[in-house]
Parts: C-alpha cells; structure tokens; sequence
C-alpha cells in the first residue's frame, strides 16, 4: 500500500530521527510512502502569527500539488504541519470563496479533498491489527503520552481524540508493552514556535511537563510533533535550570517505541540524535 | 322570529353626554326583528335589571342586547338577570358603548353614528344565538400528587388537610427527596432531616393520605375532574404488611458494595435496604439488579434471617387504577454528576465531588457522621476549593442557566466547613453571587466577613491531582486576570440543577409541556406559575426549575390551593363557549371529513376521534370530536377547519359574519 | 362630503386587546370613530375568509390584534394567526388585494394608548389609500372560486 | 417602541467581530482563559482582559490591545478556547491582532525577538520554500544580536546530523515569491 508523505521541514532537518523512525517503521509494515513533489514549508507559526493569507496559501499549496499527483490520502508526522494542514483544509471547505481566492494566491487548482492523516491515525488506520503479531521485544517501560496542543486541538477542526485527557496515544502504546501512566500534562504546551525566541518561557512550561511525568514515575515521555521533541529533549539546559535540578528522562518519538519492540534497530530509528540519551535497546 | 330587546344605557352622563342615547334607542326599535327599544340611566342598577326583566316578560323577548359598558364588566349581570326572567342567559349579548365609543369620541354626530352601527352589530349577531347551557363536569375530589420530595409532602399534607383525599406516588423506596439528603439548610442552618423528618410521618400517618413507594406512574388518560390514572407499584420482593422493619435481612445481605444513592455514591449499601435510617416507610425493598438471588439464582440469605416470613421473590410488579379530579407533578431535579466536566477531573479524583456529596459528608447522619473527611484518605481537608456554576451558565459543556441555588448552598458549605474545620482555609471561586431571597445576602456576608471564606472571582480552568493534592488553577478577574493556583486537599463542585432524566417521558404521559431544558413548563411565568397548560394539572417545586426549599414550599401549598379550590365544588361549572363538531343526518353524519388539521392545532389536546359505526358495528368513518372537559373556547380549531365543521359556541362563523355584515352594511 | 371617511373593522381578541381598547376608554383618551371592533375568543380564532367578506361587504381597512407572542391567553393562538396571516397575506397579493389595508399588531390588555394610536395611524394611513372599490371584483372572485372551490 | 437602532459599529471589537466573528460582548469575564493560558503570568494582558478591554471600545483600550507584548506571546495553543464556556475563539482574534498590529507598525518592542525570528523564518521560506533552520538561525541573530544565544546547542546539532549547511530548494521558487508578494508583502 502507498500513501502519500508530507515530512515538513523538521522532519528533514533538527528532526530527521523522526522521519527516520517513520520511514522505518513503515517499512516494516509494509507501508510505501510517496512524498509529496516539490513540497514546501507549510509556514508553520510565523506565517499564522504575522499573514492570515499566506498561513493558508502555503499549506494550500501542499495539499494542491498531491492533488495534482493524484494522492487521496497523506501521512503528516509532524503535528504542527498537521495542524496547519488541517486547519487551512477545514477554513477553505467552510467559505468558498477564500478558497477561490487561496487557489488563485497559489496559482493552481485546489479542492480540498486529501485527507490529511498524523502518524497516530496512520497506525489506528493500517498497523493496529498487524502489530501484535510482530512484536519482538514489548517496550514494557512507564511511558508519559505527551500530546501537546497542536494533536487535540482545536476539537472541532481535527476531531482527534477527547480534548481534556486524550487516550489514543496510551491505547497505542500499551499495545506495544508500554505502561502509560496518568498524569496531569498530557495537553499542556511545551512552548511551542518560541523555542529560540523566547527560551526561558520554553524551559519554564516544558520544565512542568518534565517535571510531572518524571514525578509520577515515568521512564520516558512519549511524543508524536517534532517541536515537542525539541522543546523537550533539546532544551534540556533550560529546563533544568527552570527546574534547578538536572532531568534525564529520555523522550522518544511514538515511532521510535514501536520501532523498538518490533525489533528494528537503534540507528534505523534515529535514536543516537537524541539529546538527552536514550539507553533502551 | 327574533323578538329583540334593546337596552340602552346613559350610564350616569357617561354615555350619555357624548351619545344621543335617545336616538339611538329610536333607530335601534326599527331594526330588524327588534321588539322593544328604551334607554335608562343606570341598567346596572337594580331597576335597570328589572327593567330588562319586566320587558322579557312583558315583550316576550328572544333576545336582549344591552348597550352599555364593557362585557368584560358586568355581561355575568345582564346574563344573569336574563335567566332569573327564564330568558337563557347566553341570548343576551353587550355593546360597548361606553369604553369604546362615549370615552373615546367627542360628542359628534359620528359618535352616535358609530353607536347605532354597535348596536347593530350585537342585534344581528344575538338573532343567531343560541340558548347554551354551562358545562357541568363532575369533580373526582381525590388528588394525584407525583413525587415524594418536600414539594410532594408539603402538598400532600396541605390537601389532605382540607379534608381531600390524596394519593403520593414516590418512585424510591422511601420519599423525602433531596432535602432529606441535606444537612443543614441556608439562611438560618437548620437542620434538614429535623425540620423534614416529621412532615413524612405525618404523610405516613395522614388518614388522607395513600401513600405509594417504589411506584411510578403508568398512564393517564381523562381531563380535569376526571382523570384516570395507572399506577406501576415496582414489586418490593417483601411483604410490607408483614415486615416489621427490624432489619435481620440486610445485616446478612451479602451483596454489599451497591454505591448507596442517599449518600451520593459516597458509601454502599446492601441489595435489600432501606435507603436511610428515617426512611418512610422504613421496610425494606430488594433492588433485584443487584440481588445475588435475581442476578445468579442462588442467595435468599434475607429470607432464612426474616423471622416474620415477609420476603417473597415472587412478587410481582402491581399496576393499580384511580380516578382523580386534580394532579400535582412535584418530581423535582437532579444534580449533574461531575464526569461531564473533564477539566475538573474526569469524575476521575475521588476528592473532587459534588456539592450534593459534600451535604452527605455535612450531615451528621451522613457516612462521617459529620465530619468533613477527604473520600480518599479520610484526612481532614485542610485547604478545601469550592468551585461554583460548575456546569451551569456555561452553553459550551453544560447548561445556559443559572441553577439559582448552588451560590447560596455553596455559601453554606464554606461556612458549615470553617465551622467543624477550624484552622481550615477554604476558596470560593465563583462569576457572581446570586443571593436574592431574604436574609440571603447576610448569609453570604457572613461567610466573607466572619468565616473568612475566601472568595475568588474568577472560574477554575483545571484541576489535577499531584501528590496527594489537587492542583486548582484559577484566575482573579478582580486583580486582571492574574492566575490563582492553590494546592487544595479536596475540591467541591456546585454541578447544575438539572431536570429529571424522566420528566421528558413523564410530561409526555401528562401531555403537560416542557421547556426546552425539560423542565415542566408552567402556564404563565408570572401569573400562573403553579399551573400547567393542562386543565388540573399542576406543578410545585424544582420540577419546574432549580428552586430552594422556601420557594419550593411555597410553590407547594399554592398548588395545594388550587387543587383545593377545584375540590370545593361538587361540578365543575364550565362556559359553554366551546367548540363543538356538527352533526348530520346519515348517511353524512357531519361534514367533518376526518382530516384532523384541528387537533393539529388545538393547544389544549382537546379533540378527539369518534368512530362513526354502523349496525354490524363497521367503521364508516371516524370524524372529530370535542372533549368539553379539555376544550377551552380558543377557536384555533374552528379557523383551521376547511369544512367549517367545527364552530366555537357563541362565537359561531354565522354569529361573526352576521356582526360583521350587520356593521358594514348600515 | 368633505373628506373620504375610511370603514374599519377591528377583529380583536378577548383577552388582550379588547381589554385595551377598554383601557383606551377608562383612560379617556380619543381616537377616530371610524374603527369598530368585533370582538373574538382569540385570534387565533379568526378565519381569514371573514377578511375577505368584510372587504367583500365594504370594508376599506381591516385591524387584527391580539395578545403579544408568549401572552396568549390560550398559549400559542396566537401563533398560529401570525402563522396563517404570512400564508394568507400571499393569497391577498396573488388575488390582487391591498396589504396594506390590512394591520396586524399587538395590543395587551395595559396598552390603551397604544389602541388609540393603531386605530388613528390606521385611520390616517386607509384614508391615504382611499376608498376601496376593487372589492367587488374580489367578491365575486371569492363566491365562485373560493367558497365553493 | 422597544426598537433597537442598530448603531454604526466601529473601533477594534468591530473590526475583531468582522474578520473572525467572535463578538466580545459575548465574553461574561469569568477569567477561566486566563487561568488556564499557560502564558498568562509573562503577559501584559491576560486574554480576559484583552475581551474586557475590547468590550470598552475605548480607543486607547484599542491602541493598548494592539500595542500589548500578549499577542505576541499567545502560542495559539487553543487552551482557552477549549475551556471556554462560552466557545469564544480567542486564539483567532489574537491571530488577527498579530496582523493588524504588524501592518498598522505598532508591534510591542517586547515583543522584537518574537516577531524578529518570524520574520526571519518566513524569510528562509521565502528564499528557499523550506525551512533552512542554521539560515533562520543566522538571520535571527544578526537582528536580535543575541550572538551568543544557542552556540552551545549548535555544534552538538550538527554533530547528531541535524542542521545542514547548504538548504534545500523548492524548484517552482517563482511560484513561491509569487505567494508571498500576493499576501505579506502586499500590506
Ligand atoms: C447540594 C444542595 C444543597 C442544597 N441546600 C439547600 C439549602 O441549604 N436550603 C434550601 O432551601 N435548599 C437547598 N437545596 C435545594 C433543595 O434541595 C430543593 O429546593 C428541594 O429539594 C426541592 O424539592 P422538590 O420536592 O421539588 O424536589 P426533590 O427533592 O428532588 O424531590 C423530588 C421527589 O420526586 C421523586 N420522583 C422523581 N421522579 C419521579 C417520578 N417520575 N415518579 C415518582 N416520583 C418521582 C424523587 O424520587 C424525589 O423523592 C439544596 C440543593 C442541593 C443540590
Ligand atoms: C422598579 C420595579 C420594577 C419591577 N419590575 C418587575 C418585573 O419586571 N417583573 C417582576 O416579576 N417583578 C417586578 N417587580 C416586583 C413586583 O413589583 C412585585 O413582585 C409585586 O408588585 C409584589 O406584589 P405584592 O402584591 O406582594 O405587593 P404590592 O404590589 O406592594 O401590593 C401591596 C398592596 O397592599 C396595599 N396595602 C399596603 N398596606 C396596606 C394596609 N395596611 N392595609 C391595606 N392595604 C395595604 C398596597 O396599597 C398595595 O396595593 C418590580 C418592582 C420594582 C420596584
Ligand atoms: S428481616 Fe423481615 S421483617 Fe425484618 S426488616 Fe427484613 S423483611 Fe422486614
Ligand atoms: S437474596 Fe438478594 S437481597 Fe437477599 S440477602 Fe441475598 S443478595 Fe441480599
Ligand atoms: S446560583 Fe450562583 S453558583 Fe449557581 S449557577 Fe447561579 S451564579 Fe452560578
Ligand atoms: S439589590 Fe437588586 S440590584 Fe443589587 S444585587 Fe440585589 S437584586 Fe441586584
Ligand atoms: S378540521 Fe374540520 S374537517 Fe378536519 S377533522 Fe377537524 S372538524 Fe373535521
Ligand atoms: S376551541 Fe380551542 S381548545 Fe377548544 S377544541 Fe378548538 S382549538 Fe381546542
Ligand atoms: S473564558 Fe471565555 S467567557 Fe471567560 S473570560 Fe475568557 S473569553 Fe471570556
Ligand atoms: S491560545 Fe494563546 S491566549 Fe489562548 S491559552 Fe493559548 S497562549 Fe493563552
């Protein structure tokens, strides 16, 4: 089976472990990804936070060239992608003639019927039932599920999930062994698009959700977006220093947790780009 | 033919100063089959009536038209003194001539124009009347009350103590409702179950009183005075008449772990119980959805500690059949459980609960027995958050309206904390504080100012429970929005005040509506607040909206007043200005075609279907027919007919369209 | 004859605005005597062919009133005239009659002045029209096809 | 007569309820965005304020909403939103204050580094169509000169292989400074 691919920029940059894991995994299961051709950045918050038109023109664009390439469906790992993507989807499909105008902005041709799918749908969708079979090791660790904002909300729009304490992260990793535990900032931003502009409020919010999932026992935080993982495993110096005391609890992509129980190695997985060390497997 | 009387009155100079009176009894005595025409000062007056009353007789009159002032003041007179003159009462009709026409113009040749033109009108339209006689309805003078709460007691009692006999339907083992679950009760903090428990003997005692538990009701049919109703009595599997109440069976009960409702789901109960130590009737039941015996077939422990022998597993649902004249609904509300609010804990953290479990560890006959202990631990709450409008006046997760009561019970239970939990700290967060009754603001003042409750305005965004403690992160709103966290030991939820989960199938039994909150809805929100849209059925207490126990209590005993006002007549004496279904000669019987667009349109659900059979007992046709115990004279019924084959009874279309032709056609 | 002096015909209910317009009396307040008033249960009640008879007969205007929406007396009679009148307003202009002769409104039972004033901007607004003489064709347009159709 | 003349409506609250159709009057105060937004303690203005000060429609409310470092600092996370109970869109009206705030030059000087690295990022996809993140990372440098910022993650990302040197290009780029010249850089 092919399924068209959207990395985004970080996944090919500060994140490519994870398109890594993604790749691999697929792989494994037997999913072909095609990437989208000529992709480009879907303007991420900066274009949201300073243009209303070109934060829809840019996604626009993406999902106008699968269309052209004739892909029906498309897998979006990073969740910040996935929110632009899917928000730019829904506004246009609600006012016709912003979607005119978008089209002519991008100069192609746009209908808005891809449908636009993240790594966790992607795996409900087409792994779920194959997993259980192919697990070689189960990852049988405390894992926190880490969401972050840009998977759950707004409700509405991406129809993932219950907003206050999702659960289909968790269902998925215990299906691979894991033990998710309960905690209290599974929605909570990490700090987002200010990850070099403003890090000290990174290291403050990030620094809670480390803090509680370490608190409560967890042995890794488990998360799906690209600038989640950042925020959490890059910005460690300022974490602990919000938090004046040093953290070392590893954070791994969802990807990376099945990769491992299905036996595929470290490498193929990304897992030595991580900042803070990752010393399962 | 018509022999009319045309009464025409000066009214003092009232009409008179503006109206040539005189010419207009003049011009009225050549209409048209009028027999007699005068004018006279005061027609009111006692020789005024008997003026009319000599001229019946002396005239023979078929009809009297009295121009005078309004009918809605004094046509019962002039009605009246027809009838005394053996001249029906509802051939005699009123023309306003002083409201509408000498009050309101000079004195002009027009004025006295338009006089003649009204008396006109009224002659034409009295030649098409017809003598009516009033509705007699015969009154079943027992009441139906639904719903054991205060409302229901206080109802219940004050009928039956005008001497009316009452039948309370409760559908819990025991009635008292949700104020026997209270502990103490704002404004003045007395005790509930003090204050409640003697009014449920009372009711038990009552010799008016019949009183059905476990019940519920299973239909009505019938109208004011006369309603039939089915009653489910739910099989309690033990004999009441035999029980003596000592409680050897639920001591020995094995089937424990049942959340108990009395106590919110905050301790068990056994699956043969009786809800509460002053329970009335105080004679267990066994909940066979939780009875080891219904569910797995083996148990009867109950039956082999019952030394009187009244428990019977056979005992089978009863349903009963009375008639009534009057029902009053007093099903009361319910309280949003707190899993609806997944920020505030999913119904998840055992120590968030809800005001109502909160009354529950309040009360002294509660599972602490008073004293406020946190469910998970048993620690005294040291730091406690109460969080208000939880769930109400919030149209994204719950409700649009205010519950009205939880800001004072919120109030309370701050107070009733700082009270037994002295070095305590508690937080009120709350968006305004509704304390509109009398002495209620005091007692908000009073938890401020000497319970030093800490009000915080501002609404929680989210509590979450880290080591032990729950974290309640709000905001000020007084101090800009400034965020508020504070690590609290236990957390209160006002949850809103909402319907019943079955009053929308019971208002549909009643045929009563319901607002669109499923509340029952009251005929008018001012003047006829205990009311339903249904002919003697009416409502008290929160079945009609969140409501404290004063309004509810007074709510009660005005819809006692009124059932009583209905039972103090032996008929009921009803206009008989309704509508009625013509009838004719087969093989058309009536030229109702059965489409029943009328009973589409009828508010009062007063049409019926009538089948039309002939002697082999076929159905030849089914054509519309009017219940004159629901009917109340509206005419919606009669401008949607297409046949004209119902027509509303001293309001006819010939009466209106001979008025009006009479009007325009001088 | 000095000025066309219109024929008014108020259909009224009961409840609200016939206690009005007693209101408007007790209250002495003056209004034109071209406007007399039927009194009906409800309005509810009011069949609209009765319109078209008292146009038919020489009406040149035509009031309905009744108790405010959520007033009603009977609860929703109310209602169901607006309801019928939207329907039968487009009857009125397919067959050609005048809309405007025709004023719907609200009066309750504490609103005198209010009665005084529909009846005298009616007054005013039918004499602005003139009398109405397309009646007959309207008359005749509703013995053949209406009633008997 | 119990008619409401529907007044000309204007000022900032106005032009929020035409281009997102969130109506401030709407918003009753409860605070709950302001207890739950994760930025609230840096902000000038908690979001309730913000939908407070709207309500006022007072110019220099206005004037202060669009000067104010909080839409800045809104990370768009839609917390608010999902708590609030009456569904009020906060996270679009900041997305259109942003814009305003931009195109009308009244952007908080709190606020440079924030609007310094958007612009400079939006500059690498303009140049390139991705995200060319030791590009975005110079950029920002040189207009925020905080040198010295991040050198010590630098090193260790490329070592793990995660910044290249040389970008990636999007081939149709004409198509992209076409984007570009259609939307932000029409204002
Ligand atoms: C937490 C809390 C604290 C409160 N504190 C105070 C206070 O301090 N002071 C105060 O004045 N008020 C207080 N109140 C309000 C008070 O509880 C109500 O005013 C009162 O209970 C209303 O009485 P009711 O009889 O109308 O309804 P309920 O008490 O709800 O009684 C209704 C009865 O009808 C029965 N029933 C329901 N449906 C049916 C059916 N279909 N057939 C037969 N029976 C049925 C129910 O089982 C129940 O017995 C408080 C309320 C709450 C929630
Ligand atoms: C400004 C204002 C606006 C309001 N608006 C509303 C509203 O919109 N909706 C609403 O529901 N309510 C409203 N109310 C409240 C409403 O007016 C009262 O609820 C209602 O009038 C109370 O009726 P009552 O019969 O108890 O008292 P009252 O209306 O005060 O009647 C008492 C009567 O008793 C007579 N009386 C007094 N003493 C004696 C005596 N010793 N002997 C004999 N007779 C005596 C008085 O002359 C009077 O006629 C409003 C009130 C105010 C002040
Ligand atoms: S043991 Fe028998 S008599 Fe005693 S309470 Fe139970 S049922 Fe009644
Ligand atoms: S039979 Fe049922 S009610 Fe009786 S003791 Fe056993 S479980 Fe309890
Ligand atoms: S009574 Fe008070 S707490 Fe309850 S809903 Fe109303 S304002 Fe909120
Ligand atoms: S005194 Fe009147 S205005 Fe003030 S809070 Fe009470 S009801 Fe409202
Ligand atoms: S509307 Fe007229 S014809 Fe139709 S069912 Fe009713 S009475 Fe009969
Ligand atoms: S007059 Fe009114 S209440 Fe009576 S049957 Fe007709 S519509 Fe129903
Ligand atoms: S949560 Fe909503 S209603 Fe409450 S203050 Fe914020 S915007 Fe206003
Ligand atoms: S969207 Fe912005 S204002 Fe709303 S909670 Fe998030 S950061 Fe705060």
């Amino acid at each position: 089976m092919t399924l068209g691919f959207y990395p985004g920029c970080s996944l090919t940059g500060s994140s490519r472990e994870y398109a890594e894991s993604v790749v691999a995994l697929c792989e494994e299961l037997g999913i072909e990804l095609k990437q989208i051709p000529d992709w480009n950045c879907c303007g991420a918050t900066a274009a949201h936070n300073m243009d209303k038109e070109l934060s829809l023109s840019l996604p626009a664009r993406i999902l106008a060239l699968a269309e052209k390439d004739g892909m029906t469906e498309i897998v979006v790992p990073c969740a910040a992608c996935y929110s632009r993507l899917s928000t730019t989807q829904y506004e246009l499909n609600q006012d016709e003639t912003l979607k005119a105008k978008v089209a002519s902005i991008i100069g192609m041709p746009y209908k808005g019927s891809v449908k636009i799918l993240n790594v966790i749908q992607m795996l409900q969708k087409y792994a779920v039932d194959k997993l259980a079979d192919k697990i070689k090791k189960p990852f049988d660790k405390e894992v926190a599920c880490y969401y972050g904002c840009l998977l759950v909300r707004p409700h509405e729009v991406l129809q993932f999930d219950r907003v206050e304490d999702p659960q289909t992260m968790d269902v998925l990793m215990a299906q691979v062994g894991a033990k998710p535990i309960d905690w209290a900032f599974k929605t909570e931003c990490c700090g987002a698009g200010f990850s070099v502009s403003q890090p000290d409020i990174v290291g403050k919010l990030s620094g809670k959700i480390v803090k509680d999932a370490v608190d409560r026992g967890a042995k890794a935080i488990i998360v799906a977006c690209p600038m989640c993982h950042s925020n959490l495993d890059m910005r460690r110096p300022a974490i602990d220093s919000y938090l004046k005391t040093k953290v070392d609890i590893p954070v791994l992509y969802v990807t990376q947790v099945i990769g491992l129980a299905l036996g595929i190695n470290r490498e193929k997985l990304g897992l030595p780009r991580h900042f803070v060390p990752v010393t399962f497997a | 033919m018509s022999r009319i009387g045309v009464f025409v009155c000066h009214c003092g100079e009232n009409i008179s100063s503006t109206v040539d009176v005189e010419k207009v009894a003049q011009t009225a005595a050549g209409f048209d089959g009028v027999a007699y025409s005068v004018d006279y000062k005061y027609m009111c007056s006692d020789p005024g009536q008997s003026l009319i009353k000599q001229a019946i007789k002396d005239h023979n009159l078929t009809g009297v038209v009295v121009s005078a002032c309004s009918p809605r003041m004094h046509e019962p007179t002039f009605r009246k003194a027809c009838a005394e003159a053996g001249l029906n009462g509802y051939m005699c009709e009123m023309t306003n001539l002083r409201e509408h026409c000498s009050w309101v113009h000079e004195r002009t040749e027009e004025t006295t124009e338009k006089a003649i033109d009204l008396v006109r009108m009224l002659v034409e339209k009295v030649k098409n009347d017809k003598p009516l006689e009033p509705i007699k309805v015969p009154i079943f003078k027992t009441a139906l009350v639904i719903g054991g709460g205060i409302a229901g007691i206080q109802t219940s009692l004050d009928i039956a103590n005008c001497g009316h006999k009452v039948i309370l339907v409760e559908k819990e083992p025991s009635i008292g409702g949700h104020m026997s679950q209270l502990s103490e009760t704002f404004p003045t903090l007395d005790c509930s179950q003090c204050i409640l428990t003697p009014r449920m003997v009372e009711v038990a005692q009552h010799p008016n009183i019949t009183l059905y538990t476990y019940s519920e009701l299973e239909s009505l049919e019938g109208y004011i005075g006369n309603f039939k109703a089915k009653i489910r009595k739910k099989a309690k599997s033990v004999d009441h008449s035999v029980c003596t109440g000592c409680g050897d069976c639920w001591t020995k009960c094995p089937s424990k772990k049942i959340p108990s409702e009395f106590n919110a789901g905050l301790d068990n109960r056994t699956a043969i119980y009786v809800p509460f130590p002053q329970a009335v009737p105080n004679k267990p039941v066994i909940d066979k959805d939780h009875c080891t015996y219904y569910q797995k077939g083996k148990c009867r422990l109950c039956e082999k500690n019952c030394k009187p022998g009244a428990i019977h597993f056979d005992l089978e649902d009863e349903i009963i059949e009375v008639e009534v004249g009057g029902i009053v609904v007093t099903t009361g509300f319910d309280v949003k459980g707190t899993d609806f609010f997944p920020e505030y804990g999913y119904g998840k953290y055992k120590d968030v609960i809800t005001g109502l479990q909160f009354e529950r560890l309040a009360s002294a006959s509660g599972p602490t027995l008073g004293e406020i202990k946190r469910p998970s631990d048993g620690k005294v709450p040291e730091k406690i958050v109460f969080i208000a409008c939880a769930g109400s006046r919030d149209p994204a997760k719950g409700i649009d309206y205010c519950s009205k009561i939880c800001c004072m019970y919120t109030a309370k239970h701050a107070m009733l904390y700082q009270h037994k939990v002295h070095t305590g700290k508690s937080y009120v967060f709350y968006m305004d504080i509704r304390a509109g009754g009398k002495n209620y603001e005091e007692f908000v003042r009073r938890a401020i100012e000497e319970d030093k409750v800490n009000y915080v305005r501002g609404r929680v965004s989210t509590v979450y429970e880290k080591n032990g403690k729950l974290i309640v992160k709000g905001a000020d709103t007084l101090m800009n929005g400034q965020p508020v966290e504070i690590e609290a030991d236990m957390v209160v939820l006002a949850t809103a005040g909402v319907a019943n989960c079955g009053s929308e199938e019971l208002a549909q039994k009643l045929h009563v509506s319901y607002d669109r909150y499923k509340f029952f809805a009251e005929a008018h929100p001012k003047l006829k607040p205990v009311e339903t849209n249904t002919a003697g059925i009416f409502l008290a207490g929160a079945c009609q909206a969140p409501k404290d126990i004063p309004e509810t209590v007074g709510m009660a005993s005005g819809a006692a007043a009124k059932v009583a006002a209905l039972f103090s007549q032996d008929e009921l004496k009803r206009e008989p200005l309704i509508a009625v279904v013509n009838r004719q000669m087969p093989p058309t019987f009536s030229s109702c075609v059965g489409c029943f667009l009328c009973e589409t349109a009828c508010p009062y659900r007063a049409i019926e279907r009538e089948e039309i059979k002939d002697r082999a007992g076929n159905v030849i046709k089914t054509i519309a027919k009017v219940n004159d115990g629901l009917c109340q004279g509206c005419g919606t019924c009669v401008a949607f007919c297409r046949t004209k084959s119902i027509d509303i009874q001293g309001f006819t279309n010939e009466q209106m369209y001979s008025e009006v032709m009479a009007l325009l056609n001088d | 004859m000095s000025e066309f002096e219109p024929k008014i015909v108020a259909f009224v209910c009961n409840w609200c605005t016939y206690a009005g317009a007693d209101l408007t009396g007790t209250s002495r307040i003056k209004y034109a005597t071209n406007v007399k008033i039927v009194r009906f249960p409800c309005t509810g009640r009011i069949d609209f062919m009765l319109l078209l008879k008292a146009f038919g007969e020489g009406a040149d205007g035509i009031i309905i009133s009744g108790c405010h929406p959520n007033d009603c007396h009977y609860t929703s009679g109310n209602f169901h005239a607006r309801r019928r009148w939207v329907m039968f307003r487009g009857l009125m202009n397919f067959m050609g009659i005048d809309t405007r002769r025709v004023q719907f409104s609200w009066v309750s039972a504490a609103e005198g002045a209010k009665w005084a004033e529909i009846v005298n901007t009616t007054v005013d607004e039918v004499r602005e029209l003139g009398p109405y003489t397309d009646y007959k064709k309207v008359a005749d347009y509703l013995e053949t096809e209406v009633t008997n159709g | 007569m119990g008619h409401h003349q529907p007044h000309e409506e204007s000022g900032l609250a106005a032009d929020v309820k035409k281009a997102t159709g969130v109506v401030a009057e709407k918003c009753y105060q409860c605070g709950k965005c302001s207890a739950g937004c994760p930025v609230a303690d840096e902000m000038d203005l908690p979001p309730s304020l913000v939908m407070r000060m709207l309500q006022t429609n007072q110019p220099e409310n206005d004037e202060k909403i669009l000067r104010s470092k909080t839409i800045w600092l809104c990370l768009t996370c839609e917390m608010c939103i999902a708590r609030c109970p009456m569904s009020i869109d906060i996270p679009k009206v900041m997305d259109f204050l942003r814009e305003k705030s931009r195109t009308e030059k009244k952007i908080s000087s709190n606020a440079n580094d924030i609007v310094a690295f958007h612009d400079s990022f939006l500059l690498s996809v303009e140049k390139t169509g991705k995200l060319y993140e030791l590009g975005l990372i110079a950029a920002y440098k040189l207009k925020t000169f905080h040198l010295m910022q991040d050198v010590a993650i630098a090193p260790a990302m490329i070592q793990k292989g995660k910044l290249h040197f040389i970008p990636e290009m999007v081939k149709d780029r004409g198509n992209l400074s076409s984007i570009f010249s259609k939307t932000i850089k029409k204002k």
